[in-house]
C-alpha cells in the first residue's frame, strides 16, 4: 500500500534536509533540518513496516528518542556557544580551528 | 481516497520542508518544521501505523520543536538578516540536491512485488502476501491486540537491551544538556 | 502616632503545604453560603450597615434664608481660599448697600472638595453636601450656578464631628 | 460510497455539531460562572445585570469584544500575531472529539434523500466524535500543542511582558507534561488499553480508578492546572508581574479567542479526569446504565456533564483560593515532586498488580482495586503527614538561590 510513492517522498524530505544543511548558517536551522532528515528516515522505516512487521515501528521509536538527546545536547551546545559569542552564525563560531 | 489524502500530506510535508529550509527566521522555519511533521503524522495514519503518528506529534511536535522554539525565543534569535549562504553554498546544494535525488526518487518505482522479489531472490515479481508475510501478521497482530499493544509486545521482548540502552542515552543526553547549559555548576 | 510592626517568622519547615491549602479551600466553601455584602446600588441606596458619613464632602448647596435668597453676601472670601480656583463670584450691591451674588458659579470638575469655602463663609452659605449622585449628560452641566445651588436639597456636610471638633 | 459509510458520516457529523456547540455554550457560560464562583467566593453577588440572573453576560461581553477595536502593534510579526490565538484555540477545540460523553445509543434508520442518496445505520453508535484506537495519546500528543499559541503569541508581540510570558508557558507545560504523561501510566496498567471506551467499561465492572489510583488522579489533575495555565499555575499570565504576559498585547476578539481556549481546555481536562478516574459516564451503584438505550443514554450523559461541572467548579475553587506559586517552587515543584513521585507510582502500581495478580491469585477487579486503595492509603500517609513537611513546596522564607 503506498510503498513507492511514501519512499519517494521519504527520499525528496530528505534531499531537502541535506540542501538545508548546506546553505543555512545559522546552528539551530541546521538542527531542524537534520530533524527533518531523521523524519524521512522515520517514514520509511513506517512505510516498510507495513511489509516486514512491526520491527520498523520499533525502530522510528529508538529514532524519535535518539532524535530528542540530540536536539537536548545540540541545544544545550548552541546556548554556551551563543553565551560565548553572542551569536549562532556558524560563521561566527570557529572556536574548534587550530 | 486513501492516495488523495496521501498526496495531499505528501505535498504539504515537502512544500513545508522547502519553506522550513528558506524561512530567514528562525521561528517561521521552526513552525514551517512542525507543519511538516504533522503532514508526516498524518501519513503514519495513513500507513496503518496510528502509534507512530501519535508519538510522532507527541515527541515531535510537542516537546523537541518546543524545545528549539524555547530556546530561539530564550536567545531572541529572529529579528536579524538572512544567513542563507552565498551562490557557491547554493551551487553546491543545487547539486547535492541532484545528486541526492536522482537515485533515492528511483525508490518511487518500488511496489509490494518488486521488494518482495528481492527478498526472495527470485526474479519472478511473485505474491508478495507469501513472502512478506510478517506484514499481514503485524496487522492482524495489531487487530487483535489494539494498536499500541501490538507495538509493546516486540519493544518490551524482542527489543528489551535496546529499549534499556535506549534510557541510558536519554539519561547521558538529560545529564550532558544539564552540564552545558548551566554556566557555574 | 508610631506604628508597631509585627514581624512574623513564618515556619519554614514543619508546616504541611497540602493540609494548609485544603484548609485554605474548606474556607473560601464556607464563604459560598455566607450572606452576601453586595448593594445592589440603584434599588437600594443605603442599608442600615451602610450609610454616607456626616463628614462626607460632596457636591455643593448654597443655603437660602426664609425669603428664599441666598445667604451669600459676595464677600469674596470663598473664591479667596479655593485651592482649585473653581468659585466665580461676581459682587453686586442693591440699592440698600446690601451686597449679594450677581453670578456664583462653581465648577464641580475643577474642585477638589476640600471644603474649605465651607468653613471660611461668614455667613455658613455655601456648603458641600453630603450627597454623591453627579451623572449628567454633558460636561456643562457640572457648572453649578447660583439657582441650581441653591435648589439643591441634599443634606450638606458637617465637615468635622461636632463633638471632638479639634480631631483628637 | 456505500449506505453504510453515508450513514456513519451522518452521524458523525451530528454528533460533531452537538459537541462542540455544547462546548462553545458551555465556555461562554463558564466565564460566567467563574465570575459568579469568585464573587460567591469572596460574599458578593456576581453579575446580575444582563439577563435573567446574569445569564446573559457573556452574550453582553462576545458582543463588546467583537466590536472592540483589534489592535496591531507596529513592530509586531503580523502572521504569527494572527495565528497564534487560532493555533491556541484549535487544539482545546480538537481534544473534546475524543473524549465519550454518555452510554452508547442504539440507533436505526434506513432513509433516502433526492440527490445524496440512501443512508442506512443499524447498530450501537458511541457517542464520542472519533473513536480512536490510540485514545489519549492523541489527548496528550494534542495537548502538548497548546503551548504553541501560548509561546507564538508570547514572541511575535515583540513586547518583553508577552516574550516572558510565552517563555515561562513553554518552560512550564513542557515540564508538566512529563508528571501528565506518567500520571496516565498507572490507568493504562490496570486497564490494560489506551481506548477511551475500553477504560470506562473497566470502571464499570470495577472500581473507579480515583480508589485504586489515587495519587495518578492527584497528579494528573495537578499537573491539569499547569497545563491550562489556571491559578496557581498562572505564571504565564501573572497579571501582578507580566501585566497578562502573552496576551498584553492582543485585543478585542483575538483576546477572547485565548479565553475561549483557556476555558474549553478546562472542560477538557475535567472532562478527561471524570473519565479516567471518575468512571466517566457510569453512573455510580447500578448496573442500569450498561444496557443500551435512550434513557440509559441521556441519564449517563447528564452523570458526565455533573462530573465534568464539579471538577470545573473544583479548577475555579482551586483558582480563588490559593496564591500564585512563585516560578522556581513551580519547577521545583514540577520536577522534583510531582517527577518523583509519578515515577514512584508508575513501579509500585506496576509491582503491586503484578503481586496481586500472580501471588496472590486475585481476579477480580473490585478486590485488586480495594488492595490497591490501601496501598494509596498508606501512601497518601507516607506523603501527607511526612514527605508535605517543607519539601513539597518550599516556605515562602526561603529564598531561590540567586540567579546568575
Amino acid at each position: 500500500m503506498l510503498l513507492g510513492p511514501s519512499l519517494a517522498l521519504s527520499a525528496t524530505l530528505f534531499t531537502i534536509g541535506v540542501v538545508g544543511v548546506v546553505i543555512r548558517r545559522n546552528a539551530i536551522v541546521l538542527f531542524m533540518c537534520i530533524e527533518l532528515m531523521l523524519n524521512a528516515v522515520n517514514l520509511t522505516f513506517v512505510a516498510l513496516s507495513q511489509y516486514h512487521g512491526l520491527s520498523g515501528q520499533i525502530m522510528v521509536f529508538f529514532v524519535m528518542t535518539v532524535a530528542a538527546a540530540e536536539a537536548a545536547v545540540g541545544l544545550a551546545i548552541i546556548l554556551a556557544v551563543f553565551r560565548h559569542r553572542q551569536s549562532v552564525d556558524l560563521q561566527n563560531i570557529n572556536l574548534l580551528r587550530g | 481516497m486513501t492516495e488523495i489524502v496521501f498526496y495531499i500530506l505528501g505535498a504539504a510535508a515537502v512544500i513545508s520542508g522547502i519553506a522550513c529550509i528558506l524561512q530567514r527566521n528562525p521561528v517561521s522555519a521552526a513552525l514551517w518544521l512542525v507543519a511538516a511533521m504533522f503532514a508526516l503524522a498524518g501519513i503514519y495514519v495513513l500507513l496503518n501505523a496510528q502509534f507512530i503518528g501519535a508519538i510522532q506529534v507527541l515527541v515531535y511536535a510537542g516537546a523537541i520543536m518546543v524545545l528549539f522554539l524555547f530556546v530561539i525565543m530564550l536567545l531572541n534569535l529572529g529579528r536579524e538578516t538572512s544567513d542563507i549562504r552565498r551562490w557557491p553554498a547554493l551551487m553546491a546544494g543545487a547539486a547535492i540536491a541532484a545528486g541526492l535525488a536522482a537515485p533515492l526518487l528511483a525508490l518511487r518505482l518500488y511496489s509490494p512485488a518488486r521488494l518482495a522479489s528481492e527478498v526472495s531472490g527470485s526474479p519472478v515479481f511473485g505474491d508478495p502476501g507469501a513472502v512478506l508475510s510478517q506484514g499481514a501478521a503485524a496487522q492482524g497482530l495489531a487487530e487483535s491486540q489494539g494498536v499500541v499493544g501490538a507495538i509493546a509486545g516486540p519493544l518490551f521482548q524482542t527489543y528489551l537491551v535496546p529499549f534499556e540502552v535506549t534510557s541510558v542515552l536519554l539519561l547521558v543526553a538529560a545529564v550532558g544538556a544539564v552540564v552545558l547549559a548551566k554556566r557555574r555548576l | 502616632m508610631a506604628i508597631g510592626v509585627k514581624v512574623l517568622r513564618r515556619p519554614e519547615t514543619d508546616v504541611s503545604y497540602v493540609r494548609a491549602t485544603l484548609k485554605g479551600m474548606a474556607l473560601t466553601f464556607r464563604h459560598m453560603f455566607r450572606p452576601k455584602w453586595t448593594m445592589q446600588y440603584p434599588e437600594e441606596k443605603s442599608t442600615t450597615d451602610w450609610s454616607l458619613s456626616p463628614r462626607w464632602r460632596g457636591t455643593h448647596r448654597m443655603l437660602t434664608d426664609q425669603q428664599g435668597r441666598s445667604k451669600c453676601v459676595a464677600c469674596g472670601l470663598c473664591p479667596q481660599i479655593c485651592p482649585a480656583n473653581c468659585i466665580k463670584l461676581v459682587p453686586g450691591e442693591d440699592e440698600d448697600g446690601n451686597r449679594y451674588p450677581l453670578i456664583y458659579e462653581i465648577d464641580e470638575f475643577r474642585c477638589v472638595f476640600c471644603g474649605y469655602c465651607q468653613e471660611v463663609c461668614p455667613e455658613e452659605a455655601i456648603h458641600v453636601g453630603v450627597h454623591y449622585e453627579n451623572a449628567e449628560y454633558g460636561r456643562d452641566r457640572f457648572v453649578y450656578d447660583l439657582e441650581r445651588l441653591s435648589s439643591q436639597t441634599h443634606p450638606v456636610s458637617s465637615l468635622w464631628d461636632p463633638s471632638d471638633p479639634k480631631g483628637e | 460510497m456505500t449506505p453504510e459509510l453515508k450513514g456513519f458520516i451522518v452521524l458523525t457529523v451530528v454528533k460533531m455539531l452537538v459537541v462542540f456547540t455544547i462546548t462553545l455554550v458551555g465556555v461562554a457560560l463558564l466565564t460566567l460562572l467563574e465570575r459568579k464562583v469568585s464573587a460567591w467566593m469572596q460574599n458578593r453577588r456576581g453579575p446580575n445585570r444582563v439577563g435573567y440572573a446574569g445569564l446573559l453576560q457573556p452574550a453582553a461581553d462576545g458582543l463588546k469584544n467583537i466590536i472592540k477595536e483589534e489592535t496591531l502593534p507596529d513592530e509586531a510579526n503580523k502572521i504569527l500575531f494572527m495565528l497564534a490565538p487560532l493555533l491556541s484555540f484549535v487544539p482545546a477545540l480538537m481534544l473534546a472529539a475524543v473524549i465519550p460523553f454518555a452510554a452508547p445509543l442504539p440507533v436505526a434508520f434506513d432513509f433516502s434523500l433526492p440527490v445524496l442518496g440512501r443512508f442506512v445505520h443499524d447498530g450501537l453508535v458511541p457517542m464520542v466524535v472519533a473513536d480512536l484506537p490510540v485514545g489519549f495519546l492523541f489527548v496528550l500528543a494534542i495537548s502538548s500543542l497548546g503551548v504553541y499559541g501560548i509561546a507564538l503569541a508570547g514572541w511575535s508581540s515583540n513586547s518583553k511582558y508577552s516574550l516572558l510570558g510565552g517563555l515561562r508557558a513553554s518552560a512550564q507545560m513542557v515540564s508538566y507534561e512529563v508528571p501528565l504523561g506518567l500520571s496516565i501510566i498507572p490507568v493504562i496498567l490496570l486497564s490494560g488499553n489506551v481506548s477511551f471506551g475500553a477504560i470506562i467499561t473497566e470502571q464499570q465492572t470495577g472500581l473507579w480508578y480515583v480508589l485504586p489510583l489515587f495519587f495518578a488522579f492527584f497528579l494528573f489533575f495537578v499537573s491539569g492546572f499547569a497545563e491550562t495555565n489556571r491559578l496557581p499555575f498562572d505564571m504565564p499570565e501573572a497579571e501582578s508581574e507580566l501585566i497578562a504576559g502573552y496576551h498584553t498585547e492582543y485585543s478585542a476578539m483575538k483576546f477572547s479567542m485565548f479565553f475561549i481556549a483557556e476555558y474549553a481546555n478546562i472542560v477538557t481536562v475535567a472532562a478527561m479526569t471524570a473519565a479516567l478516574f471518575f468512571g466517566g459516564w457510569d453512573i455510580p451503584f447500578t448496573r442500569w446504565d450498561q444496557t443500551p438505550g435512550l434513557p440509559q443514554t441521556l441519564a449517563s450523559g447528564l452523570f458526565m456533564f455533573g462530573k465534568t461541572m464539579s471538577f470545573v467548579f473544583v479548577v475555579m475553587w482551586v483558582r480563588w483560593t490559593l496564591p500564585r506559586f512563585r516560578y522556581d517552587q513551580l519547577m521545583s515543584l514540577g520536577w522534583k515532586f510531582m517527577l518523583p513521585l509519578g515515577l514512584v507510582y508508575v513501579m509500585l502500581i506496576g509491582s503491586a498488580v503484578w503481586l496481586i495478580e500472580n501471588m496472590l491469585g486475585v481476579g477480580s477487579p473490585v478486590t485488586r482495586g480495594f488492595l490497591l486503595f490501601g496501598l494509596n492509603l498508606g501512601l497518601g500517609y507516607l506523603i501527607f503527614f511526612i514527605i508535605d513537611r517543607g519539601h513539597v513546596v518550599r516556605g515562602s522564607t526561603a529564598r531561590p538561590e540567586a540567579v546568575h
